[in-house]
């Protein structure tokens, strides 16, 4: 390894070192096993700062950090999955025994015999690991999609294609009196008549125009060519909101880590 | 009416507290038991009116407890509910037994009952009527996917207007040949499985098809090993239906890492060095999406980008020269390959669209004329529609 | 206590830190400018620089404003508002850490306005992480702030069930049969909170918190369409248009990213004063936030200036 | 055989799935089907855990590019199991919750998982900043609708942007950058949303219904196996 490495990684671990001793007598008062607390707190600020090192360029310590955390979040799917639904739901159904054992309540049933299935298709999922019965992995994934496949065919179709229709039933003409009426308290405020009614337009021939540019069996020539371009329009006006949103999401999440690292770890700030 | 603690009820509330203080609070009225329609015989609706006590200023009525009795054993408590409630339906009834119901209005000390309702039985119905919309409308786009699925696979020619994303593409390879500067294609980051992947490969067919002819180097860095095999032979099949077999080599298309930003460090160094005319960003991409279209404007390279998911459109449209949106992608390859499933997929959902547009618009005038000039008849055709189209 | 002589009134601290950060930014960014007038390359890394200054500054110096709920947050409000004492409230938080530093306050300042209201809470997930999560939670906002509350009657934590959609599927229609106990084994019929409480339909309100999948959307379609039940939602920004068209009909209230959580966390503040020393962390992280938006856009205005200059310049050779 | 139940299955129980949406005795089938799903994804979870260990077992074995970091994967796996799996440290019995206020899973989760999964998207603001000055730009007419809308959202967002127009009168309220960016939201966004909701609602649609009528096979591999 080359000298300046060496250097590099002395220097981080000084720093480590003096951060954690630094965070533990400033815990001292509050907690009682303050010097683990401070490893704790320093621990987790050095792999905030091993990720963020990214940013300079891909380096040992931010690929530590991944690993780290692709081993991590694993490992912990796999132990919520195991003590919340195998041992909450499937072992009640399954033995008396073992459920007195994990002191979860057992659910007597006529047909718990049934529940061994999933087991079954389980097991055979586990079997694409090996490449030669990799194919018995196919039964599981089978059902996997039939499931998935029934419940959204049924489910987005009403929410997502029925109701959105009757949804965009709006009236054009909002709360209408008569074109005096309408002209003669005419203004641009946030709830005036006026606004509501460029909104129901807006959101009509968003729609509408939006779906025909999404259509795909007619020349997009003539009339069907203009609503097409206003369709583009609308959804351009929809993507820059959404950009708006995602750079107030991105921005927050930074937020979040440097208030960690200068309250929690460096306690700059109550 | 003098109120008594129900017979044969043991009230835990009740102190031995002399009847004059008892504080008497009026029953519950008009109460109905009603199998709960459209159920497997599994639910009866109960609902009443409230006690005339149940004032929120001042109401001495403290809550309300509703008793069942199964067949002519002794009436059991099924629910306590707060005051101001009117209304319980009890899940826990098996089809084929009898059961009535009363509720009683409870005070501080003391509990008046209301009538006994009259033995019910809850009923299994077979089909749920009110459905009925969502089923006809399964069955119409159904079937339209179906049948264009089929004649699509009778050889029949379906119309599919062009894509414009397509002449962006073409001209995007024009420019690399005449450059003589390679083309590098970013099939996304998700696996075989997903369907924008697909997509992105029936493309990469289609470039590979038209660059085949020139010398004109093609690069495909894949996140993913599925990715690479289906890639390779996309590539070859290519240069061999343009009679180029030899052109072909393996290595065009190289395996990096599945990690995300792995995967985005090694493309970024692709580009920097290679400084390619044309970069291809097809299929599924999430948060890396910025820094490979930011790289690639920082080589002055042409970018068509292409991807279904709606988060990352807006900094594809913003930061490429042309991005096929949402569908366009599928479209384009539906175009492109003819495949029957596609193609047939494609008209299906376009009646979708079609039956969309037309209630739309039907709904929207009936709704704005109905409601602006109070046309009774009309305002009957748009809650008809509304009925159809929902079911709230 | 030896630090307090020597720590200026925090007061005068502050304003100097916040004049020095703005002017400090306000040239950097005419450097960029002139930088990219010159149409001289600005690497990478100084921008990163920059959008860490541009957030850090304010954490230090903090700007608080005053906000202001929006139609769409103040309906979800008045709706846990107008709900009686008593009612049965479902919050579920479908997060994980990285959607947490938004959607986070939401979780706490909905759990504290419900708890305050005396409604009973039930809390579940359809994520892992979001179990671990909600033990924070619980331990910080419920146990830390409302002692006297009883876990079993007055709040009840089911935990997380693997199944996505599947989980939903199953508690439209009977939560015991997904959930037959609580997070820690407790069953449900020995619980006084799920006493009448059978199915979905039983809930006066389900809030789902999140900006993944399975989040929002899979509680419309799952739940929301099916027992018309009201159903509000606290998103991710990233989310928060996707949502719109669910609003008003199938979705009554949405609170979007840090904006959101602000919004009704002055609600809350203004209608119960006693809760604001419990902590906003909404409204504090508005400061940082407005700054780096502002830096944002200079960095696009700015970009665009020497995009329009280069292309004018190449049209005239 | 290889090929053919997994169709059936598929069929089968999408079938299933769709009816019992329509008839209600079906259900308590649907809801049975549900409850194994849940069991299954717990499987597919121990799959993604044992698809983890091959390949970086196998990378350490073959001394592939940056094995040493095999170890750190495995390593923070095999803890974290053993502490998920073990209770390690978990104040309570057996039927406790996993993440139990003091178990050393809760206390990996919050110092160790917790700061490295919200930094990894901490860092996409960095990206967006630098993407923001480098690479969006108003190049044609659609582009510049898109940017002119995200200011009116991003500005409007934020107190400063009502500062800055609150002096507009009540009657041109509309103008004012909250009310307008407000006003994006519930009339624009709304309309382009439903649109691409409505598309993509009949995508899956279409998808699902070649899946369960076996048309769309890719999901089981490739052809020849």
């Amino acid at each position: 390894m080359r000298r300046s490495t060496i250097i590099v990684m002395a220097a981080i671990f000084g720093l480590f070192i003096l951060t954690w001793i630094l965070r533990s007598t400033s815990l001292a008062s509050v907690q009682e096993h303050y010097l683990i607390g401070g490893f704790k707190v320093t621990f987790s600020a050095f792999l905030t700062l091993a990720i963020l090192s990214f940013l300079y360029k891909d380096n040992p310590f931010y690929k530590f950090a991944e690993h780290l955390f692709v081993g991590i979040s694993a490992a912990f799917w796999m132990s919520m999955g195991f003590w919340t639904t195998i041992v909450g739901n499937l072992i009640p159904r399954l033995s008396r025994s073992l459920s007195e054992f994990f002191q979860v309540p057992y659910q007597p049933g006529s047909y718990n015999f049934v529940y061994f299935i999933p087991v079954i298709l389980g097991i055979m999922l586990l079997m694409r690991l090996s490449s030669k019965y990799g194919w018995f992995a196919r039964w599981p994934l089978a059902f996997i999609v039939g499931t998935f496949a029934g419940l959204n065919f049924v489910r987005y179709l009403r929410s997502d294609f029925i109701e959105q229709v009757s949804a965009t039933f709006v009236p054009l003409l909002v709360n209408w009196q008569g074109v005096e009426h309408f002209f003669s308290n005419f203004s641009l405020s946030a709830s005036g008549q006026f606004v509501a009614i460029v909104g129901n337009w807006v959101i009509f021939l968003g729609v509408i125009c939006g779906i025909i540019y999404f259509f795909f069996s007619k020349e997009h020539k003539g009339a069907f060519g203009t609503a097409s371009r206003v369709g583009i329009w609308i959804l351009m006006i929809t993507f820059g909101a959404s950009f708006g949103y995602t750079v107030m999401g991105r921005i927050s999440l930074l937020v979040g880590r440097i208030t960690f690292l200068f309250r929690d770890w460096l306690g700059l700030i109550s | 009416m003098l109120s008594f603690p129900v017979t044969g009820q043991v009230i835990d509330t009740v102190k031995a507290v002399p009847d004059s203080e008892l504080v008497v609070v009026a029953p519950v009225t008009s109460l109905i038991a009603a199998d709960h329609k459209y159920d497997d015989g599994k639910m009866i609706d109960l609902s009443w009116v409230p006690s005339i006590d149940d004032r929120l200023v001042e109401g001495n009525v403290m809550g309300y407890k509703v008793y069942r009795i199964e067949g002519d054993s002794e009436p059991e408590t099924i629910a306590e509910l707060a005051p101001g409630s009117n209304a319980y339906n009890d899940q826990s009834v098996e089809r084929g037994k009898l059961y009535s119901y009363f509720v009683s209005a409870l005070s501080s000390n003391a509990e008046t009952p209301s009538i006994r309702t009259a033995p019910i039985q809850p009923q299994r119905e077979w089909l749920n009527i009110e459905l009925i919309n969502v089923l006809i409308m399964a069955l119409v786009l159904g079937g339209a996917v179906i049948y264009f699925i089929e004649t699509a696979r009778r050889g029949k020619k379906l119309f599919v207007r062009k894509i414009a994303g397509l002449e962006a593409v073409d001209d995007a390879i024009g420019r690399a040949t005449e450059m003589g500067r390679p083309i590098l294609f970013i099939p996304g980051i998700l696996d075989m499985d997903d369907v924008q992947t697909l997509a992105a490969l029936t493309i990469l067919g289609r470039i590979t098809r038209v660059i085949a002819d020139y010398d004109t180097k093609i690069f495909m860095p894949v996140s993913r090993s599925l990715v690479m095999t289906a890639g390779r032979e996309t590539i070859k099949a290519s240069y061999q239906a343009a009679g180029r077999p030899d052109a072909y080599s393996d290595d065009m298309v190289t395996y990096i890492t599945d990690e995300q930003f792995g995967y985005v460090a090694a493309v970024d160094g692709i580009m920097v060095r290679e400084r390619p005319a044309t970069v291809f960003l097809l299929g599924a991409f999430f948060a890396e999406s910025l820094i490979l279209a930011e790289t690639g404007n920082s080589v002055g390279a042409i970018q068509i980008a292409g991807t279904a998911r709606p988060a990352q459109l807006p900094f594809f449209i913003a930061a490429c020269d042309f991005t096929l949106i949402g569908e366009e992608l599928f479209a384009a390859s539906a175009y492109l390959s003819g495949e029957p499933k596609q193609m047939g997929s494609l008209k299906g959902q376009d009646v979708g669209k079609a039956i969309a547009m037309a209630a739309i618009l039907i709904g929207v005038l009936t709704a704005t004329i109905g409601e602006a000039w109070n046309v009774e008849w009309i305002q009957h055709i748009t809650t008809g529609l509304r009925d159809i189209f929902s079911t709230r | 206590m030896s630090d307090v002589a020597f720590r200026i009134p925090l007061v005068v601290l502050s304003d100097i830190g916040r004049v020095i950060s703005l002017m400090f930014i306000g040239a950097g960014l005419l450097w960029i400018l002139v930088r990219s007038l010159r149409a001289k390359e600005v690497d990478r890394r100084i921008v990163f620089l920059f959008i860490f200054i541009a957030v850090a500054a304010p954490i230090l110096f903090p700007i608080t404003f005053q906000e202001r709920a929006t139609l769409i947050v103040r309906r979800l409000f008045d709706k846990v508002e107008s709900l009686p004492a008593g009612s049965r409230v479902l919050l579920a938080f479908d997060f994980d850490p990285a959607m947490a530093p938004e959607v986070q306050p939401m979780a706490d300042a909905i759990s504290r306005h419900c708890l305050t209201k005396g409604h009973k809470v039930v809390f579940m997930t359809l994520w892992a992480t979001g179990q671990a999560l909600l033990t924070q939670s619980l331990e910080r906002v419920v146990k830390g702030e409302f002692p006297e509350k009883l876990d079993g009657v007055d709040y009840i934590n089911l935990g997380f069930k693997a199944g996505n959609e599947n989980v939903l599927n199953i508690i439209v229609t009977d939560f015991r049969m997904m959930f037959p106990t609580d997070v820690n084994g407790v069953p449900l019929d020995s619980t006084s909170i799920f006493d009448d409480i059978r199915s979905c339909k039983d809930l006066d309100l389900i809030i789902s918190m999140g900006g993944g999948k399975p989040g929002i959307k899979e509680w419309v379609l799952y739940v929301g369409d099916r027992v018309n039940v009201p159903l509000g939602a606290g998103v991710a920004a990233v989310v928060a248009p996707q949502l719109y068209p669910y609003y008003p009909k199938q979705l009554l209230g949405l609170l979007g990213g840090v904006k959101g959580a602000a919004e009704y966390e002055s609600e809350l503040v203004r209608q119960y004063p006693h809760l604001e020393e419990r902590g906003t962390p909404g409204l504090r992280m508005m400061g940082p936030q407005t700054l780096a938006h502002m830096v944002i856009m200079a960095f696009i205005v700015i970009g665009n200036i020497s995009y329009f200059i280069s292309r004018r310049r190449e049209r005239k050779r | 055989m290889k090929r053919q139940i997994p169709i059936i299955i598929t069929f089968l129980i999408g079938m299933i799935m769709i009816f019992s949406f329509f008839i209600p005795p079906l259900e308590g089938l649907e809801q049975t089907c549900s409850l194994f799903f849940d069991v299954i994804a717990v499987f597919a979870f121990f799959l993604g855990g044992g698809n983890l260990m091959r390949i970086h077992l196998n990378k350490l074995r073959r001394r592939k590019k940056d094995w040493g970091f095999s170890i750190v994967t495995l390593g923070g796996f095999f803890i974290m199991l053993a502490a998920g799996l073990l209770k390690i440290g978990n104040p309570g019995g057996i039927a406790a919750s996993p993440t139990t206020e003091g178990s050393l899973l809760q206390e990996i989760f919050t110092y160790v998982f917790l700061p490295l999964q919200s930094t990894m998207y901490a860092l996409l603001a960095f990206f967006v900043a630098s993407a923001s000055y480098r690479a969006f730009r108003a190049k044609n007419r659609e582009a510049t609708i898109l940017l002119i809308a995200a200011f009116v959202i991003l500005l409007g967002r934020t107190p400063f942007g009502m500062m800055l127009t609150a002096w507009i009168p009540e009657s041109f309220s509309v103008l004012q950058v909250p009310n307008l960016a407000i006003w994006i939201m519930n009339s624009p966004n709304l309309a382009g949303q439903r649109a691409i909701m409505i598309g993509i609602g009949l995508g899956v649609i279409s998808m699902s219904l070649r899946l369960i009528l076996g048309i769309e096979r890719t999901y089981l591999g490739d052809e020849s196996v």
